[in-house]
């Protein structure tokens, strides 16, 4: 007896466009093209669907309701918690919060995991690859309690240093933040690896799950990690709205962060008490709505053959890749093996924000500047780069669409 | 190609910024300030000599930008040697207007010609603040950018 | 000459109702009434339709980008932000900062405003009338920095003591948080002559708006008012955003609160400058389709007739009040002259779990519980009370069905 | 009126809600806990003698709730006294299934008689720790809430 074989389907890319409401439209009368997923991705109908048939049919407030409205919001908004930690396969739902996005979620782990203990001395490992939110957190800590922080390099190629972190990790580390797909270069870590060594010396990892839960399958037991932060509004989903999953153990020692209704257990006068997780974290009202449009947008996805989606976004990056090799004036930052759909670079005597704006006039949408990754401009020397992320719905006519677009910039710029 | 890119990228504009004029650091400059634009992370900074009756006897700028931040400094530097600090903040403030599709009445003809190719600019709005980021660095210069002299260091 | 006299349009509430496409609903074959816009409000079809209509056309993340759709969800995001000035009479639009909710709000002001100096011993006023968001920030800085709070009494009736305000006021008071209405009691509270009192000593005000701006007209500038706080789903808006008012030397002498993108202007390895206000306090990914949901809801609601409105409201209350003192069993808690709509009571041998479940299958909906104001609770002596608070698309109807509602629970539970 | 709600509040109920078993607090007792819920600020006390065989000898709460709850409280301390630690977490099992609505294989035909009227509560959820939180308080009064004797306490 064999196993049966899956057959995947080819991947739809052209059904998948057909989702996306936005993607038909137009600018300066040419047909959108949509290169800059990486900073925030559209959202198919079925989530503005689900956002507003929710809201217009089952909304209310959330928790300490007995109406019927109140308990059908509580069931969409737990629903959609549940979803999330089908989503990460974490091992309890209760291991899910909901934030208002990837910002917070490290915030979170910085303020109610960190700084009550932190001692001035204790370090912190990060990579210079980090987007601003997994940097500036911990440079509070820095400047507020003495923590001291740690930078992993990366190679020419924009691949994590990885052996360089035994030598990073001391008995003071507190903590290995590190990205889990770099929003500039593409690179995805092998945090599976990188949990191994920061484990063996007893020290809990987070991933900055912003960019890499998007284009990556994530299991957080398999990867046994401490910490992992994704945001909604990368995943197809709506804005407001992000989670952190956090082992049970962490979150139940961890101080509250924002304080207000929900995270109570008794207020009194003098004293107070504080509720179990991950009510404990989730202060005041939280994003229903938007963990409304989570959910859809999480249970399509999921719904989607994630390998062809995945095998999609790497031909498009590959193709990308060999074609604007044909540009001798160009010169890609970040090619390490592995790395997933988003293509930086540099463009000779051209200024990213030249480049974005010719593109822009011919309906290419791609981002320029430092994409809030200085530290990792410094490392390449650059200020700023053009950047082309790709998502599921994008196809090679828009690769097309974006070469064609770079060769009239030069043409612009260069007579 | 289309008009409006046609018009932010003329002549005049690129080959200020491919050859910027009084471009390089100024030594024993009186004023200097430094410019950032935290949007994408360039730097400009403008050295000044201003002599005893407030006029910008020299004026020079160094830095990193795009085609229109490096274009209207050049533009920026060449227009102002020579001119009185009050006239330097009028052409000024007319710039601002310019590169805003504002009208700009306080420019005299000949400034208004010279500045003219800056107006495309007012089409893209999000990159009005690479055209300003040089002028803004002027004034801060002229403002706070007095240069500690042996005396004034002491 | 004399004045011209504006003649008010009586208020429309059947128009209005006909906006909210929840309000045609049913529960338990019920028609659906509506008397929990107190924990939330529902909302209209324009703020719906401007949700989604700018998600499926206009969107992409904010700032940062030079192409079409970044410029133009940009505009949108800060046009909001103007909205928000207009809506509170603020003098400058960069003192309204975004966050996801009044709670966040005003943890922000605990966080950034005064964390960074008090002092052991440090006082912070409050009156026992505040929701939970209002007092667990400043219990965090009991616990962590030794404020202590001082607590200010309501009278029997629900009213501010104010006279004992100044006796509360010391020269070690930091600030001077209270309700601009209580969530519970509906009681309204003299903010002009509170700040008056407070800034006589040079202690500045925060006001907790959430359910005020709801049912006050704000004036921010005439009220000379240091920190205002609204949360946008009590606004006819969505979920996942509020809004910070603060007088603009508050914010720039604020400590930045969570670290990100969009809040830094340099990040380097051992050193970092932050932005300046509002962007230093709005790290990470903005609720950007929530702003734009928040905008649409504040225009509608300023272009109704907002005294209108007011009337319609209090004509609800009176009309509620006075048909429930027909009960010789039910003690309604909040009698304050000139109190918003809210009706918060209890019932003699008729727990308000009870009760709630008995009105919810009549289609009624009401809030039972501590509504997240236990210190409340426990001035009045009770663990929780029954709650119908009104909105402007509520109906005497509404309040017939309350009514009816309230006398059937009795037949059911005293039978 | 609605079948439901009739069910929920049937005579049975109401007469354990107003006239609660096993009412007050006991003094001696080998047991107690106190349980909360924070969604309504509602409180109980359980106290119990639980015999050398670990039997409840004598069982008695205290609090204040809604009827659902005083009910719930009171046919729990009629039902659990004279029982077996053992005997009462089955019967604890199979009530916990009860109020969701689901199958109770454990429950004697007895004890599933007795037990039926609160099954209405399946139709509520947002009322089902209502009628949980007394028995999940003689869950912990068993398991952590031993009193100090004279000389554990010494
Ligand atoms: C790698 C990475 N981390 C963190 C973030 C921050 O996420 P958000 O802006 O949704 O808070 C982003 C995106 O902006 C990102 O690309
Ligand atoms: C008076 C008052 N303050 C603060 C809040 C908290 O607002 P949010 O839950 O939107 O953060 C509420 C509502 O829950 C409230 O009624």
């Amino acid at each position: 007896m064999t196993a049966p074989v899956k057959i995947a389907m080819p991947f739809d890319a052209e059904a998948v466009r057909a989702r996306f409401p936005i993607l038909s439209r137009t600018v300066y009368g040419k047909k959108l093209v949509y290169l800059d997923s990486g900073a925030s991705a559209q959202k198919p109908d079925v989530v503005l669907d689900a956002m507003r048939d929710f809201a217009q049919s089952e909304y209310a407030n959330v928790h300490r309701g007995v109406h019927f409205l109140s308990a059908a919001a509580t069931d969409r908004y737990e629903a959609a918690r549940r979803t999330v930690q089908k989503f990460l396969n974490a091992a309890r739902e209760d291991e899910i919060v909901f934030t208002k996005g990837g910002t917070e979620a490290i915030n979170l782990v910085a303020y109610s995991h960190l700084m009550p203990t932190i001692q001035p001395g204790d370090e912190i490992v990060l990579s210079v690859m980090e987007h601003h939110s997994n940097i500036v957190p911990w440079h509070f800590l820095r400047e507020r309690c003495g923590a001291v922080l740690h930078w992993v390099d990366v190679a020419d190629d924009g691949s994590l240093d990885v052996e360089s972190l035994d030598g990073a990790i001391g008995p003071k580390t507190k903590l290995v933040a590190i990205t889990h797909m770099s929003n500039v270069l593409g690179t995805v870590t092998p945090l599976k690896e990188i949990i191994a060594r920061a484990h063996a010396k007893g020290v809990p990892v987070l991933a900055d799950g912003c960019q890499g839960a998007v284009h990556e399958i994530v299991d957080v037991q398999a990867l046994d990690i401490d910490f992992y932060v994704l945001t909604g509004h990368k995943l197809y989903g709506p804005t407001g709205i992000g989670a952190l999953y956090a082992r049970r153990a962490h979150l139940k020692a961890m101080r509250p962060f924002n304080g207000g209704g929900e995270m109570i257990r008794e207020v009194m006068k003098d004293r107070i008490t504080y509720a179990d997780p991950p009510a404990r974290f989730e202060a005041g009202t939280p994003p229903i709505i938007e963990a409304a449009g989570l959910g859809a947008a999480l249970d399509w996805l999921m719904g989607l053959d994630r390998a062809a989606v995945a095998a999609h976004e790497h031909d498009l990056l590959s193709f990308a890749r060999e074609q604007v090799s044909q540009f001798n004036w160009l010169r890609v930052i970040g090619d390490a093996p592995g790395k997933g759909a988003i293509l930086s670079f540099e463009a000779d005597g051209m200024h990213a924000h030249d480049l974005a704006t010719i593109l822009d006039r011919e309906g290419v949408a791609v981002r320029a500047g430092h994409h809030c990754a200085q530290v990792l401009m410094e490392r390449f020397n650059v200020t700023s780069t053009t950047r082309a992320s790709f998502a599921l719905y994008n196809t090679r006519a828009d690769v097309d669409a974006l070469v064609a677009g770079l060769a009239k910039a030069r043409e612009v710029l260069h007579g | 190609m289309d008009n409006a890119l046609r018009e932010l990228y003329q002549e005049v504009i690129l080959d200020h910024s491919r050859h910027p004029r009084h471009y390089g650091a100024m030594a024993g400059a009186s004023h200097k300030a430094e410019g950032y634009n935290p949007l994408c992370g360039d730097r400009v900074t403008v050295y000044l000599n201003l002599d005893a009756d407030g006029r910008v006897a020299d004026i020079a700028f160094e830095g990193k930008g795009c085609a229109i931040s490096q274009a209207s400094a050049s533009m920026m530097a060449a227009l102002l040697k020579g001119r009185t600090k009050e006239d330097a903040e009028k052409l000024m403030e007319g710039f601002l207007h310019l590169v805003r599709g504002e009208d700009a009445p306080g420019l005299s003809d000949d400034d208004r010609e010279t500045l003219e190719v800056m107006g495309g600019i007012s089409e893209f709005p999000m990159r009005v603040k690479c055209a300003t980021l040089a002028w803004h660095t002027f004034r801060n210069a002229v403002e706070e950018g007095r240069m500690a002299t042996e005396e004034g260091a002491a």
